[in-house]
C-alpha cells in the first residue's frame, strides 16, 4: 500500500545523527551508512516528526506520495 | 599682543561665578572681541570654588588661560584668598565691602561694593553674580551695556530676567558711583 | 512561503555536528517566521559569537554576525535607526548570559522589541566545552574537571527579575512547542525572550556521559514538562504582559517635541 | 553670520548635527558628558535617536548597529570608557561601518585625574585595539576646529567606511569661544550600491578599496562578520582573501594619506625651530611662534589636525628642507615626540612634557625655545 | 567599639553635598558593623566609582577604590585569595546596575560571600546628573530632558532573578531599619545585597523639584513602607535563603582532592 | 631531568605555577583556552583557586583584587578579550598591583581568525590602554621560553609592582616541544612593609622607586585608589604630586630598563644583514640566519624576549656599529619595523610582513635575504 | 531641668542641610547660619534620631548630660 | 641542516591524527631526538580535517612546521588528496589498502596496509591511529619500539591501554611484513 506521503531525505544535508530514526513512530526510517534513508516509505502517516526533529533541514515530508 | 583684558571671576560653588562669566564673554563677543571663556573645576568633578576667566581682546587669542591678570571679581574671601595673588600691578579689583584685600599688592585698584547687601535687597541673593557684572562693566567700560543685557537675557532661566535685568542696572549704577568716586 | 526557503542554501550543510540541536532550533524559529508575512527584506537576524551565533549566516535576511556577546546592543542600534524592521537576536548562552549578561538584562528592563532566542546547550560549544553561566551545578565540563561549583541562572527568572515583558522556555524535543512560544515571542509588542533547551553531544554530552543525540533528546523528554511535573524544568511561557515599547516611547517623544507639546 | 560663545563640547554636538548625525548612544564620562546631555536635548527635536546605555560597550555595539540601519551615529566619552569601546572599534573598522568616537581625554592613567586635561591617549587611539587596521583620528585644537572637524569626522567615515576618532583634551572640550556654525566642507554621505541585489557583493570594490555597504532594509540582504570574511561578507579561512581582506582595510586608508591628513604649517620656508603640537599645547605653541615672529626670531610652527595616520611625510619634507630643531609640547609623557622621532632625528627633538594636569603655559615654551635657539 | 571609631577622621568631612544620603547609609553600615566584632584588620571595603563609592576612603579599613562598574569582581578576588576577610561592597546604582549590571548578576548567582550595599539615589550623582538604570520612569535628569523614556530595574526582582540568597531594602529615612538589615545582611552566609534608597537632592532632588533633603526624606516616609502598603515602594528582606556559598564549594573542593577522594 | 614533550600553552601553565601563581581567573578564548583548562585541573590540586568569570574584565578585576590580597595571580586570554581588559590593566599599572596577563595572539582584525597566528597586537600590549604609564611585554618564541619568561613575567611583576604581559602567537602557544620543567632563575616575591602599620604610607618609596604594598588582611590598613593619589593612597589634586606619580611609575621602569630587557644578540660582530624578530618569525629567522653563516653570509639575528620596553639602545647601538641592513619580518602590517625604525634608519629595514594566518617560511625568508645581500 | 543627654555637634563636619532638626521629635536642634545648633538642651530625650540621621557624622548624643 | 623526518599525520576529526603525532613525538624525544609537534586547526574551533606534524632530528630545531616532508601517513582519501602533494619525492607514504594514491608522484614509496580491515578486527575501529603508528615505526625504524609503547601508555585513557598496546603489536607486525616485502 503506497502511502500518501513522500519522505526525501537531502544526503548532503544529512550528518546520520539519527534523531529522525529515533521519532519516527512508523519506523519509516533507518539510519543507512552514516546517512538516514528511507527503508519502509509505504508506512508513513504524515506526522512530520521527522522533518521538525531533523537539526540539519535534510528531511522533507510532502503529501502527494509516489505519484508525485 | 596685546590683550585688552584678562579677568578673573571667583566664588563658591553655587554663587554663578561661571555664568557670569560666560555672560560677560558673550556680551564681548557680539562687541565685536574676540573672546575666550574658562572655567576650572576641582579635582572633584563636582563642588569646591569656582573660578571663571575670560580673554577678551581685539586681537587673535591663542592661549586659552589667564597669562596676565588685569581684572578680578572676587565673591567670597576664600576666593580672593586662593587667586588674589594672580591679579598683576595696576589691576582692577571688585569685591564685596565685607571682604578683606589688604594684603594684596598696593598698586591694585580695589573697588568694594554692598554686592551681597544690595542683592539682598532685591530679595535675592543669587543674583550677586550678574549684579558683579554690573559694576564691573561700568568700571571698565569694556562692553556696550546693551550687549551685556541681551547675553543677561540669553543665559539665565526665562522666569528670572526681569529680575536679573533689574540687577545689572543696580550694579551698573553702584559701579558709575564707584567709578565717578575713584577719580 | 516554504521554512526551507529563507535558508541561504549555498551555505548548507550547515557547520553543526552530528545531532547538534542548534539546526532544531533554527528550524523551529524559520517554521514560526514563516508563518508571519514579514518580507525577509525587512527582518534582521544578529548573533554574537559561538555555534549558535553561527545561525546568521544561514539565513536570508539582513543578517549580522557581531562581537561576543555584545548581539543585543547591536540590534538594539539597528532596531531604533530603523524601527521597521523587525529584529531578531539569536545567541548563545553563554554569549547572552555570560559576556552579554549586561546587555540582555538592560533590554529587557527598556522593553525595547527585540526577539531573543537562547540556544541553551549548557556549555561554550565553540571554545570547546567550558562551562556557561547555565550548567547546571557539578556537571562536568573541560574548566570543570572536577565539577561545576558553580549555580546557574534560572534564565527565565533572570529575564523576569529584569523586567522582561515576554519570558518562555521551550526545547529541542518539543519542536512543535519550541515553534510555538517562538511565534508568540515574535509578535510581541516589547522584548521577548525565548530559551530553548538544546543538545551539545559533542561537548556537554560527552563530558557528561549522556550519549547520542537521540539519548540526549530522551534527557529532555523525562526531564522537561509543559505542565509543571514535579522535579522537571517547566517548559512554557512565564511571562506576557503589556508595556509600552520603549522604541514607541521614544517615537512618540518625537512626535511630542514635534507638534510642539513639550517644552523643557 | 555671526559668531556663538559656546563650547567646546557643544560645538562637537553642533558640528555633528551639521554633518547629519541623527543617532546618539552614550555613558556620560567626564569630560565628555555635555556632549550627551546636548544630543539628549537636540536629537529627539530633528528626529534623531538618542540613548543612554548600560556601558559604553553598548553604546559603541549601539551605534555601530545604528549606522549599519543607515544612520550616521556617534558616541563619545573619555579614556576609560575608550578603553572598553576598543573591541568594537576594531569590528567597525573590520566590518566597514562608519562611526564617529569622541574622545575628550582627561588625566591618566587609570581613573587619574578626571577634570583636567592630557594627551595620554595619543597612541592608544591608533594602538588600542587588537589586530592590525588603520583608522583615522582628528584633533583640533580650538572650538570652531572642533565644529568643522566634527563634519570633517563624519565625512571621512562616511567616505572611506572607516571608524573616526575625534579626539580632543579637557581644555579644548570646555573653553568657550565665538564659532561660526556654518559648515566649511560640503556633507558627504556614503555611496549605496548599485547593482541588483542578487548580484550584489558588499566587500567586491571593484577597482576602488571602498565598500559600498547597502543600509539593513534596503532590499539588499547580506552577511556582515567580524570574522575574516571574502567578498560577500562571508567568513573564509582562505590565505589570500584573508590577505587582501587586511590589505585593503590598510589601503584604502594609506593610499588616501593625502586626503586624510590635514595640517596647518606656517613659517616654514626659513624656520630654524619648529613648535609642532596639537589640542590646548598648540595654543600655547600659536601665542609664542607669533611672538617668537615678532621678535625676528626664525620660529615656524605645525598644527597637526589629523594625528592618524601620522603625517610622517609632512615632517620627513620639513625637516629634509630646514634641518630645524623640533620642540614638541604635550601632555604626555612624550607620546607625540616618540612619533616624531620616527622622520626627525631623536637629538633635533627637544620634548616638553607637563603630565599634572596643568597647561604647558607659553611662559614655559618660551624658556625651552630660548634654550634651542 | 563606637562606630565612628570606624572612620578615617582625618578625611572628614566627607566629599558628599549637603544633605546627601549617602552619609545616612554609611552611618548606618557603620553602626551595624560596629555590633559584630569584625577585627578592623580583617574588613576589607571596596567600591567603584561615584559620590557613593567615595564611601570606601572614609573607613578605617582595608579600602579599594576601583573602576567604574567593577567593584565587585575586585572583591570577588580579594574574598577568594583570602577568604577570612570579611568583604563588603559600598556602591551606586550606576556602578552596580548600568556598568556593573553583569558583575552584580554573576556574584548573585554564585552565591559569593559579599556584603553589596547599593546607595541608590536614582541618579549618576558624580557627572552632574544623568539618569540610571533605576531612575523612575518620566522622571527628569540632564539627559532626560523629557522625562525618562526607560523603565527602571526593580534591583529587588532582579537580585533574586539572579539568585541572590539574602535581598533587602531600606530607606535613609529609616536609619535603625537600615541598620538593621545591612547587620543581617553582614550575617549572611553567602551573597547577600541590600538596597538602600538615598537622596541626592543637589541632581535628582533639584532636576524633579522634590525640595530640601528634608523634603526628600518626607518623600520617602510617604513613599516608602516596611508593612507592604500600597503604592509605596515595598522595604524589608525579600529572600534569606541557605544555599552553600561559593568559596565553601570551592575549598571544600581542594579539600577532597588533598585526601584524594574524588579523581578526575 | 628529562624533557617533557608539552604544548606551548601547558608550558605557561607550568611556569607560572613554579613561579607560584596560585590564582587564575579567565574566560576561555581560543587559542589561549587550554591555559585556563589546565589551570581549573591543576590549581585546586595546589590549594589555588581557578575561577572562570562572567567575561574578561571581571577576570582581570579579579586577579587585580586575588593579588592585593597577596596572592600571585594570573589571567589569559586572546585579542578580543585583551582589548576589553585594558582600562583595568591601566588599573594595575596605576595602583602598581603586580599581575600577569597572557595573550594568545590569533589572526585580527576584530574576531578575525581565531585559530591562526598573528603579531597584530604588538603596539596594543605597550599602548592600549588609556592614560600614559609603561607596562613590561615579555614575547617566548619556544615552549621553552614559555616556561621560562612566565617565570620571569611573575618576577619582573613582583619585582617592578606592576603589570606583565606575556605575548605570544597561537603556533608558540599550540606547538609541542620538549621542555625541561626548571626553573632557571630564582623565584622573587614582593617586598613587605616592614614599618609599623601606623607610620606606613603604601605610595612612600623613600630612595627606590617601588612601593612597598601589604597584602590586604596583613595588618596595615590603608588606600587604594585609581585616581591620581598621594603617597598614603588618597586622592589628589595636587599638581606636583600627580607629576611625580606619573613620572615615578615611568621611571620604575625605565630607570630599570637593562634589567628588564632580555634579549639573544648572535653573531653581530661583522654583521652586514641582521635578521630581527620574535614569536614564531623568529624560528624561520633562527634557520636562515645558520643556513646563512654556514654558507659564510655575514647574517646576524636578534631575537627580542622583551618586547617592552622597547630595546632601543641595542638597535642604535648595533647599527653605529654595524651599519648592517636589518630584516624584519612579522605577523602583521610592519608595527616592529615601525618600532625599530625609530633607531634604525627606515631605508636599511627591509620589511617582511604576513597577515593570511600562515607563517612566514624559511624559504621566503631567504628570498628576502637574497635580495638584500 | 537639665537633660539626662548631651547632644554635641561638631561643626567642621556639619554641613546645615537641617536633617536632624526636622527628626527631633523634641525641638531640641534649629539651624544657625549655615549650621545646626543645640537649642533646647534640656529637652533632649536621648531618642538618637538626629544621629542616626545625621548625613555628616556631626551629631553625637551621650547620656550623661551636663555634668559630663 | 638536516632534518631526519619530517612526518604529517592526517585524517578527519576524531580519528586522532592528532594525538598520533603526539605520541610518536614523544617516543621520539625519550629516544633522544629533538622534535616539534604541531598541527592545524581548520578557520573553525572545532571539526573539520585535522593533521598533525613531527618533525624529527638530531639536530636542534627551529622552524616548527613541516618543510619538506618525507614521511606522510594518510588515513582517509580526502586527507590524501589535500595533503599527499606535500610529500617530496623519494618519501614514504602509508595509508589504508582503501585508497586511492595513484595521482602521487611515482617516487614516493607508498605502503598499503589493511589498517581499518585490521582495527574492525580488534572491534575498535578508533585504534586505527596508534595501529598505525606501529607500522610507521616498523617501516622506518625511527624509534626504539619501548618508547613508543610507554608514550602509548602515557596519553591514551587508562582503561584503553592494553587495547592500545594491541594494536600498536598489530601495527607492529604488519608494519614489518610491509617492509620486508618492500625490500
Ligand atoms: C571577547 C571574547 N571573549 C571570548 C571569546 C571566545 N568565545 C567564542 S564563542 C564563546 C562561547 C560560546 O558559547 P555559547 O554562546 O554558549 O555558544 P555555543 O558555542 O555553545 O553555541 C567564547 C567564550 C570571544 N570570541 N570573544
Ligand atoms: C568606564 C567609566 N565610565 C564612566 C565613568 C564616569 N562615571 C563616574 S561615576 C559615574 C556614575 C556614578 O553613579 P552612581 O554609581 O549611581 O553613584 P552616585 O555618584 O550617584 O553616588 C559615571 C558614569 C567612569 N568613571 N568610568
Ligand atoms: S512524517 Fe512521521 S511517519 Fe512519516 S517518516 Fe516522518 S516521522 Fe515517520
Ligand atoms: S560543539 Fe556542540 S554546540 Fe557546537 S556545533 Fe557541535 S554539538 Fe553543536
Ligand atoms: S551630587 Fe548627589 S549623590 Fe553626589 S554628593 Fe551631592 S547629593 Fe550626594
Ligand atoms: S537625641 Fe532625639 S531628642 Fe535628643 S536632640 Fe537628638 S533627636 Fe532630639
Amino acid at each position: 500500500m503506497a502511502s500518501k506521503f513522500q519522505v526525501s531525505i537531502l544526503p548532503k544535508y544529512c550528518k546520520g545523527c539519527g534523531i529522525c530514526v529515533s521519532v519516527c513512530p512508523k519506523q519509516v526510517l533507518a539510519l543507512g551508512k552514516d546517512k538516514a534513508q528511507v527503508e519502509h516509505a509505504d508506512q508513513c502517516i504524515g506526522c512530520l516528526n521527522c522533518e521538525y526533529h531533523c537539526p540539519d533541514f535534510a528531511l522533507t515530508v510532502t503529501e502527494g506520495g509516489n505519484d508525485e | 599682543m596685546s590683550k585688552d583684558w584678562e579677568l578673573i571671576i571667583s566664588g563658591s560653588g553655587g554663587q554663578g561665578a561661571i555664568l557670569a562669566g560666560i555672560i560677560f564673554a558673550e556680551a564681548a563677543l557680539a562687541d565685536g572681541y574676540n573672546v575666550i571663556q574658562t572655567q576650572s573645576y576641582g579635582p572633584e568633578a563636582r563642588g569646591g570654588a569656582s573660578r571663571s576667566e575670560v580673554l577678551i581682546s581685539h586681537e587673535e587669542l591663542a592661549y586659552p588661560k589667564v597669562q596676565d591678570c588685569n581684572l578680578m571679581v572676587a565673591l567670597t574671601q576664600e576666593s580672593l584668598d586662593k587667586y588674589g595673588s594672580l591679579l598683576g600691578a595696576g589691576g582692577i579689583l571688585i569685591i564685596d565691602e565685607a571682604i578683606d584685600s589688604s594684603t594684596l599688592k598696593t598698586s591694585i585698584k580695589v573697588y568694594k561694593a554692598p554686592i551681597f547687601a544690595t542683592a539682598e535687597k532685591l530679595l535675592k541673593p543669587m543674583v550677586a553674580n550678574i549684579l558683579v557684572l554690573g559694576i564691573l562693566n561700568a568700571i571698565s567700560g569694556i562692553v556696550n551695556l546693551e550687549h551685556l543685557e541681551s547675553a543677561v537675557q540669553a543665559r539665565v532661566p526665562a522666569a528670572t530676567i526681569p529680575l536679573n535685568l533689574t540687577a545689572l542696572a543696580e550694579g551698573s549704577k553702584i559701579g558709575k558711583d564707584l567709578a565717578s568716586k575713584s577719580i | 512561503m516554504n521554512y526551507k526557503d529563507l535558508l541561504r542554501k549555498d551555505k548548507m550543510p550547515h557547520i553543526w555536528c552530528p545531532g547538534c540541536g542548534h539546526g532544531m532550533v533554527l528550524s523551529a524559529f524559520l517554521r514560526a517566521l514563516a508563518k508571519k508575512d514579514f518580507d525577509p527584506d525587512n527582518v534582521a537576524v544578529i548573533s554574537g559569537i559561538g555555534c549558535s551565533s553561527r545561525a546568521s549566516g544561514y539565513l536570508d535576511f539582513n543578517t549580522l554576525h557581531t562581537t561576543h556577546g555584545r548581539a543585543i546592543p547591536f540590534a538594539t542600534g539597528i532596531k531604533m535607526a530603523k524601527p521597521g524592521l523587525k529584529v531578531i537576536v539569536l545567541t548563545g548562552d553563554g554569549d547572552s548570559t555570560a559576556i552579554g549578561g549586561n546587555h540582555l538584562i538592560h533590554a529587557a528592563r527598556r522593553n525595547i522589541e527585540l526577539t531573543v532566542i537562547v540556544f541553551n546547550n549548557n556549555i561554550y560549544g565553540m571554545t570547546s566545552g567550558q562551562y556557561s553561566p547555565l550548567t547546571p551545578h557539578m556537571k562536568l565540563a573541560t574548566t570543570a574537571p572536577y565539577g561545576n561549583i558553580d549555580y546557574p541562572f534560572d534564565l527565565v527568572n533572570l529575564a523576569k527579575g529584569a523586567g522582561a515583558t515576554f519570558v518562555a522556555r521551550s526545547a529541542t524535543v518539543q519542536p512543535r512547542h519550541l515553534e510555538k512560544v517562538i511565534g508568540q515571542g515574535l509578535d510581541h509588542n516589547g522584548f521577548s525572550l525565548i530559551e530553548v533547551i538544546t543538545q551539545c553531544p559533542t561537548y556537554f554530552g560527552r563530558k557528561n556521559k549522556m550519549g547520542s543525540p537521540v539519548d540526549m533528546l530522551q534527557w529532555q523528554r523525562e526531564n522537561t514538562s509543559t505542565t509543571g511535573k514535579e522535579g522537571t524544568i517547566p517548559l512554557g511561557i512565564f511571562a506576557q504582559e503589556e508595556r509600552p515599547e520603549y522604541g514607541e516611547n521614544y517615537f512618540e517623544l518625537i512626535k511630542t517635541l514635534g507638534e510642539g507639546k513639550s517644552g523643557e | 553670520m555671526s559668531k556663538k560663545l559656546i563650547q567646546g563640547n557643544e560645538a562637537c554636538v553642533e558640528g555633528a548635527l551639521a554633518a547629519g548625525a541623527r543617532f546618539f548612544a552614550g555613558y556620560p564620562i567626564t569630560p565628555s558628558t555635555e556632549i550627551a546631555e546636548l544630543m539628549a536635548k537636540k536629537l529627539p527635536r530633528v528626529g534623531g535617536v538618542f540613548m543612554q546605555m548600560e556601558d559604553e560597550i553598548a553604546s559603541i555595539a549601539t551605534i555601530i548597529g545604528a549606522s549599519i540601519s543607515g544612520a550616521k551615529a556617534m558616541t563619545a566619552t573619555s579614556g576609560p570608557g575608550f578603553s572598553l569601546m576598543q573591541e568594537n572599534l576594531g569590528f567597525a573598522a573590520m566590518t566597514e561601518v562608519p562611526i564617529v568616537v569622541v574622545n575628550v581625554t582627561r588625566g591618566g592613567p587609570s581613573t587619574g585625574t578626571p577634570t583636567k586635561a592630557s594627551q595620554g591617549d595619543f597612541m592608544q587611539a591608533r594602538w588600542g585595539c587588537h589586530g592590525d587596521h588603520p583608522i583615522i583620528v582628528l584633533a583640533p585644537s580650538s572650538v570652531q576646529e572642533v565644529y568643522d572637524l566634527a563634519i570633517t569626522a563624519f565625512n571621512m567615515s562616511e567616505k572611506y567606511m572607516v571608524p573616526v576618532v575625534l579626539l580632543y583634551d579637557e581644555v579644548v572640550g570646555h573653553l568657550r569661544e565665538g564659532v561660526e556654525l556654518v559648515a566649511s566642507s560640503e556633507v558627504l554621505n556614503r555611496e549605496f550600491p548599485t547593482v541588483a541585489p542578487a548580484n550584489y557583493r558588499p566587500y567586491a570594490t571593484g577597482d576602488g578599496l571602498i565598500p559600498k555597504l547597502a543600509p539593513f532594509g534596503s532590499g539588499y540582504r547580506y552577511h556582515m562578520s567580524g570574522l575574516s570574511h571574502d567578498e560577500t561578507g562571508f567568513p573564509t579561512g582562505n590565505p589570500a582573501t584573508i590577505e587582501n581582506l587586511v590589505m585593503r582595510l590598510n589601503d584604502k586608508i594609506e593610499n588616501n594619506r593625502k586626503d586624510i591628513i590635514k595640517y596647518k604649517a606656517i613659517d616654514m620656508e626659513d624656520a630654524e625651530v619648529i613648535l609642532l603640537a596639537y589640542g590646548s599645547p598648540l595654543r600655547s605653541a600659536q601665542q609664542v611662534q607669533k611672538q617668537a615672529r615678532a621678535r625676528g626670531e626664525k620660529v615656524g610652527l605645525i598644527q597637526l589636525l589629523t594625528l592618524w595616520p601620522f603625517p610622517h611625510e609632512l615632517l620627513t619634507d620639513v625637516y629634509a628642507k630646514t634641518k630645524a630643531d623640533f620642540i614638541v609640547p604635550e601632555l604626555s609623557l612624550g607620546q607625540l615626540a616618540d612619533e616624531v622621532s620616527k622622520s626627525v632625528p631623536r637629538d633635533k627633538i627637544t620634548r616638553v612634557n607637563r603630565n599634572d594636569g596643568a597647561l604647558i603655559t607659553p611662559a614655559q615654551l618660551e624658556q625651552v625655545l630660548k634654550g634651542v635657539m
